[in-house]
């Protein structure tokens, strides 16, 4: 299935958009779309940690995706 | 009415504030940290509002391209400390509370000591390490931290760690990002902030700050505010009721070895240092002062290019990004001499 | 890098900024109106941000009870024109921007002559008499307005009148509200505000400002955002592409007459005046200084209660509701003599 | 059918609660719901206007109403 993905912060850098769309498998996991996004850019996995929120609730990893999800990666940010 | 009251009529006047709610404020010790972007904003109405201490901790001093957000300071006010001139500011405008500089740089060896006399903390500061150290001294003392950041046009609110009525802690910055590698999320001084995001969302955790004194409103409390200063649009990310991060100590501080001007050239002369540019490709083409160019987050991908034995100095701006640097050599490389350029090519 | 630029690198570096857009600020010319809780955190950030002209438009002057909320005061400060000190306080933290204080009280008669040196006008003022002449008056010269209202712990912005690709103007202030009656809506002396909303509220409307001179963003056109601070929620209302509204020429400032405090007492020694207190309940409960009372709401219920031949003179705590009362009686009962106790009882 | 109705800043005062709930007639519309409203409440007339917003969008006098919709009334704000 097609999950939207909207990126915020350094995420949108990343991803060079402010969203991409992204091929899951049914049953795919939060952690199946986080090892997804890191192998297709490396820069996210470097920075430790991000936060991925569907639907405005922090996601564990063993969340399962569906189509109507909305999902956010929201990175650290630093500034003061 | 009585005079103490008068300045405060306005909100005293509020439904469900009251003098109860000022006496609050008066008694309560609020600790900002980081008197930049977002600590001038939040201290400039926590000392309006009326509370009564508040501990304004920087050891940074003003500098002139601090001054697009930084609204506590003047032109004539750079090369002073910040934590100083905010709080003679501060306290003109609020001569009834007691305003207190805290200099000292935080660290793992005074955290615990400096937040001691407080009851909240304000984390309004711009670098990992510090927000960690907060957060975690903040967990092992059972303060609230009322948290933001900043970067570009968006930023995040939050309050962590308040003790919940089921007697668990609400989540902290761990529960959000257990840890960063601070050397990948580029600071304000490379991707740039707009002014008013700084004051919009020092001014809500200054907010939040009063919500939680005066135990009014719906506090930010296991959850986190986004919001685009861009669009206006904000969204409220849920994150649970209780942490479920295990804090049992402080991360030691590591201590960054630094080199001024003056070393530096010296050790230029006699070619005994090798100088590392960590800034990006467009501050590079502007100005530089030689030697190697890798910019931060690219550091750690070419360590091959550090050799044992020699002595390298990394440089920046300001000094900040040099110092990530430094302690990523310290750390992966511990046979390499590194150092950081105090105050960066500021101070060249 | 140009020194003058310095102060800015960190919001030139931004994307989409640049020095061009930096630019467009040192050459922008904004009128900021009402330099209160709004007025003082908007032109704080637009004077820290570079825009070239700004002017302060208030004729009040600072009062004690201005100072929870109202941060470029300092209780020194009392008595002396808001607009005379903003300008100064700014233009210290500011050297190389121009500060234009207007002590003029904003009326149908100069409106026009006030705005036309203006590119953008911000709306902070704290009643609906300037709102609406602000708007009309930008609605016939096509000047853009950036809007904000405050009340309790929630707030409004929006930004009216900006042309758009087609040709038409985007919807105005009388599109939400095409009249209101002022005595029916409680002002922020009577419900309270929290000083953290005033500043929330003032930053984005200095935001805006921002988007709509360098051309960034989406600007707040078309539509009005609501923010509560108790919640934290926003909420951003649709008003359509353009405006529904004709406006074509300024509504009269009714010309409100007021009495001091000395020529008062010496009609109340003569027992040739009657006083009328418009205060609430709870106000005239801690103190008053007799006469009728009627909470300002309920005046035109009681207008039986108010006899030809008669000198009434309205008061309450700053002049403000009483002048309302005035007008109100001008309007509905004019054989009967009213005034407005100047400075309220603050002068008494 | 039952209307749910968001109140802000003095239409709380007014309505002396957050929120309540009225019973508009099937196809009625926002002028069917305004004279209601300022029947039960005559002090929000008096305010001489106010916004009445459908779905977060303005809503004009003859748009129809349905059980679904979220109605919020939002009174002018004076302070600054």
């Amino acid at each position: 299935m097609e999950i939207n993905i909207l990126a915020f912060g350094i995420a949108k850098d990343i991803f060079g958009v402010s969203s991409i769309s992204v091929e899951v498998s049914e049953q795919g996991n939060i952690a199946t779309l986080k090892a997804l996004l890191e192998e297709r850019y490396p820069k996210l996995k470097q920075l430790a940690s991000y936060m991925v929120a569907v639907n405005n609730e922090y996601a564990e990893d063993k969340l399962i995706i569906t189509e109507r999800d909305e999902v956010a990666i929201i990175p650290p940010v630093s500034g003061g | 009415m009585h005079p103490d009251l008068l300045r405060y009529s306005c909100q005293v006047a509020l439904p469900g504030f009251g003098e109860t709610a000022q006496q609050l404020l008066k008694q309560a010790k609020v600790l900002v940290v980081g008197a930049g972007g977002l600590g001038c904003p939040a201290a400039q109405y926590l000392a309006s509002t009326g509370v009564g201490t508040i501990g304004i901790a920087d050891f940074d001093i003003v500098s002139i391209s601090n001054l697009h957000r930084q609204i506590l300071y003047n032109p004539a006010d750079a090369g002073q400390l910040k934590a100083e001139v905010a709080c003679e500011r501060l306290q003109e405008q609020n001569p009834d509370i007691t305003l207190l500089p805290v200099i000292d740089k935080i660290t793992s060896a005074n955290v615990l000591q400096i937040i001691d006399a407080y009851d909240v903390i304000v984390d309004g500061t711009d670098n990992f390490e510090t927000r960690y150290l907060l957060n975690d001294a903040a967990v092992l003392t059972g303060k609230p931290v009322v948290y933001g950041a900043i970067y570009q046009f968006e930023g995040q609110v939050a309050v962590w760690n308040v003790l919940t009525e089921d007697g668990s802690y609400s989540p902290n910055y761990r529960d959000l990002y257990p840890q960063v590698d601070a050397t990948q999320v580029p600071n304000c001084s490379v991707g740039g902030v707009i002014p008013t995001l700084a004051g919009i969302i020092g001014c809500m955790q200054a907010n939040e700050v009063i919500k939680l004194i005066t135990n009014t409103g719906e506090i930010l409390i296991g959850k986190v505010l986004l919001f685009d200063a861009q669009t206006m649009q904000s969204r409220m990310i849920k994150l649970g009721a209780s942490t479920k991060t295990k804090i049992t100590a402080l991360q030691q501080t590591t201590e960054i070895l630094t080199i001024n001007a003056k070393a530096t050239k010296e050790g230029l002369a006699t070619h005994t240092l090798e100088l590392v540019d960590v800034r990006t490709d467009q501050e590079r083409d502007e100005f530089d002062i030689g030697g190697m160019h890798f910019e931060l987050d690219e550091v750690e991908d070419n360590l091959d290019e550090f050799k044992p034995g020699k002595t390298y100095v990394f440089y920046c701006s300001s000094g900040k990004r040099s110092g990530e640097a430094v302690k990523l050599l310290q750390q992966k490389l511990p046979g390499v001499k590194a150092y950081s350029l105090e105050g960066g090519l500021g101070s060249w």
